[in-house]
């Protein structure tokens, strides 16, 4: 059989097959031998012929399979849309205290809060590139002042921070729930 | 046609059928019936149509012209030695039996003159109907069987999706952040303390550019570095009001030797003041 | 968005999908608005592009969905020792009547078949999910119609009951030997 041929059949296996396919399943499907070198010249021919295509010839640990590349998932997750993460309620008031009265120390967000900051919820926030360490007040421990970055103010889509929704009228409606109450 | 009074004997069995003097002693080449298995033969037929339509096939006469003597007969030879073998017969069969016996008999009568819609009613149509109808379906069922079918003659294509390579990180909109804030606010009943307008919050944004300028410039620039012509006029003035902010907030200096010299300003790192507070 | 990164993301998803993708599903992917006409001239150019390939793109009774080619079948055969169940010809006649006869009740193909329905038979059809109830019959016992499924065109790898294989038409040299007489 042409080594083409044999190619040909790969690929279609692989693309069919439900579990990663081991190269003794592959070697199976042919009458005549297959030496393990032919194979694997031909499964790195097959991951070269797709490098350019929207799906890639991996090797797993339990074998071989066809996989969507990561840069196309974000379309099919809208053929399944799950529900969006949401953030913590501390989380979000935790970037909103550093949103609207940057820089702003942890100390400053407890006193705040009027709880511990949690760790984590700073951790996550700047993992994600929204807040970072913009300097140290000059007190006892020299805190680390937090700010926003542009990437929170790119991914909020928002100019400036003077776009945020203004507090004045926040605080209106406040005392007018105040008033109210 | 004659029915079995000229047949041979069978060799080893009695024959269960005789179609138009032939013997069925042979079981359909087609189906697979070990010899003396009656019960086995009754499975292969799917009932009375599929067994009279064996019948009418094998001895290749015309469908739509059945000679109910002959198939009567044989249809009943072979039920009987099903029923002698003590074998379980479906009541279709008896019921079909019936059928026969009864077309056979009004095949006998004269017929009726020409009906209403100027037709004489053959007695075997409704039977010859039936048959053709079954026949039809049973060769659907076996075209249907050749249909190439997934995961029989083809397979379908599904390549891996490895969801975890796509971390959806939450959302967040203004308005969460307003919402939150205003939760803030609620909580620590500090709306005295928090009027914070648009300009204050611009002041308060400035004052990050500025700790990040002198963050990476190592926390010491000269005066005039900081100001860009393009921030436009709007844009200087709230930038000044925030270094101004900075210093009052003790989190930067701003020094010049003696006048006329260069201003400097750089990250607050000299001793705490006394009954300096946290803001 | 270039039609070529169009055709791109149709590809991947094609490929990926558990089941046809209709052309509705198709156009969630994008944010622009993606015509009829043009998704039409990218999926036949998807399936130009595929024609020398193992795997073919189909249009089908629910969407489009790859599978492997015909001829591919003896060896991708080995890859599954064990045999797809074959079907009695009881299932078989069962179907074809509620195919080319839907919608049916028991009764019907009791009628046709010359023998009672047995329940199994029903079952399994159902279960492979080519068959279903879709309505009952205004007669006593209001019996219940069945018809053939989505499912089961997709299946056979057919777009809609059309191209079933013909059935042979006896009734019509019914019809002429009657004439005849």
């Amino acid at each position: 059989m042409e080594p083409s041929q044999v190619k040909k059949i790969l690929e279609a296996a692989l693309l069919a097959a439900r579990e990663p396919l081991t190269t003794h399943d592959m070697k199976k499907m042919f009458d005549e031998e297959l030496s393990s070198d032919t194979l694997r010249k031909l499964l790195d021919e097959l991951r070269e012929d797709w490098t350019a295509r929207p799906v890639e010839l991996i090797q797993l640990a339990s074998g071989w399979r066809f996989r969507t590349r990561a840069e196309y998932l974000p379309y099919l997750e809208r053929l399944n849309p799950e529900k969006p993460p949401k953030y913590s309620r501390a989380m979000l008031e935790t970037l909103a205290i550093i949103a609207y009265r940057q820089p702003v120390t942890r100390g400053d967000i407890e006193e705040i809060r009027g709880v511990v900051v949690n760790a984590n919820v700073v951790r996550t926030l700047e993992e994600r590139g929204w807040i970072d360490v913009v300097g140290h007040r000059d007190t006892p421990g020299r805190p680390a002042l937090l700010a926003t970055t542009k990437q929170f103010l790119d991914d909020l889509g928002l100019r400036s921070l003077s776009e945020l929704p203004p507090i004045e009228q926040i605080s209106q409606t406040l005392e007018l729930n105040h008033e109210n109450q | 046609m004659n029915a079995a009074v000229d047949a041979p004997q069978a060799t080893l069995f009695e024959p269960v059928a005789l179609i138009y003097g032939q013997p069925l002693e042979h079981m359909p080449q087609d189906l697979y019936i070990p010899p003396d298995a009656l019960a086995i033969m009754l499975d292969a037929f799917e009932g009375p149509l599929d067994l009279l339509l064996y019948l009418i096939r094998k001895a290749n006469v015309d469908i739509l012209d059945i000679p109910m003597a002959p198939l009567t007969r044989q249809y009943l030879d072979y039920i009987e030695s099903m029923r002698s073998s003590n074998l379980e017969l479906a009541a279709d069969y008896l019921v079909m039996a019936a059928m026969l016996i009864e077309i056979k008999s009004r095949m006998l009568l004269p017929r009726p003159k020409l009906g209403a819609d100027g037709e004489a009613e053959d007695p075997r149509a409704e039977l010859v109907r039936r048959l053709m109808e079954y026949e039809q379906m049973k060769i659907a069922g076996q075209k249907l069987n050749e249909q190439p079918q997934a995961g029989r003659e083809f397979f379908w294509v599904e390549t891996l999706v490895e969801k975890s390579l796509y971390v959806r990180l939450p959302e967040v909109s203004p308005d969460d952040l307003k919402a939150a804030w205003m939760a803030v606010l609620r909580q620590a009943n500090l709306k005295q303390h928090h009027k914070i307008g648009r300009e204050e919050l611009s002041v308060r944004e400035h004052m990050g550019i500025i700790l990040r300028h002198l963050q990476e410039r190592g926390g010491f620039v000269q005066f005039e570095t900081l100001f860009a012509a393009e921030m436009g006029i709007p844009g200087l003035v709230v930038h000044f009001l925030a270094m101004l902010e900075l210093a009052r907030e003790k989190l930067i200096e701003i020094t010049q030797s003696e006048a006329f010299q260069p201003i400097y300003v750089r990250v607050h790192s000299g001793g705490t003041e006394p009954g300096q507070e946290d803001s």
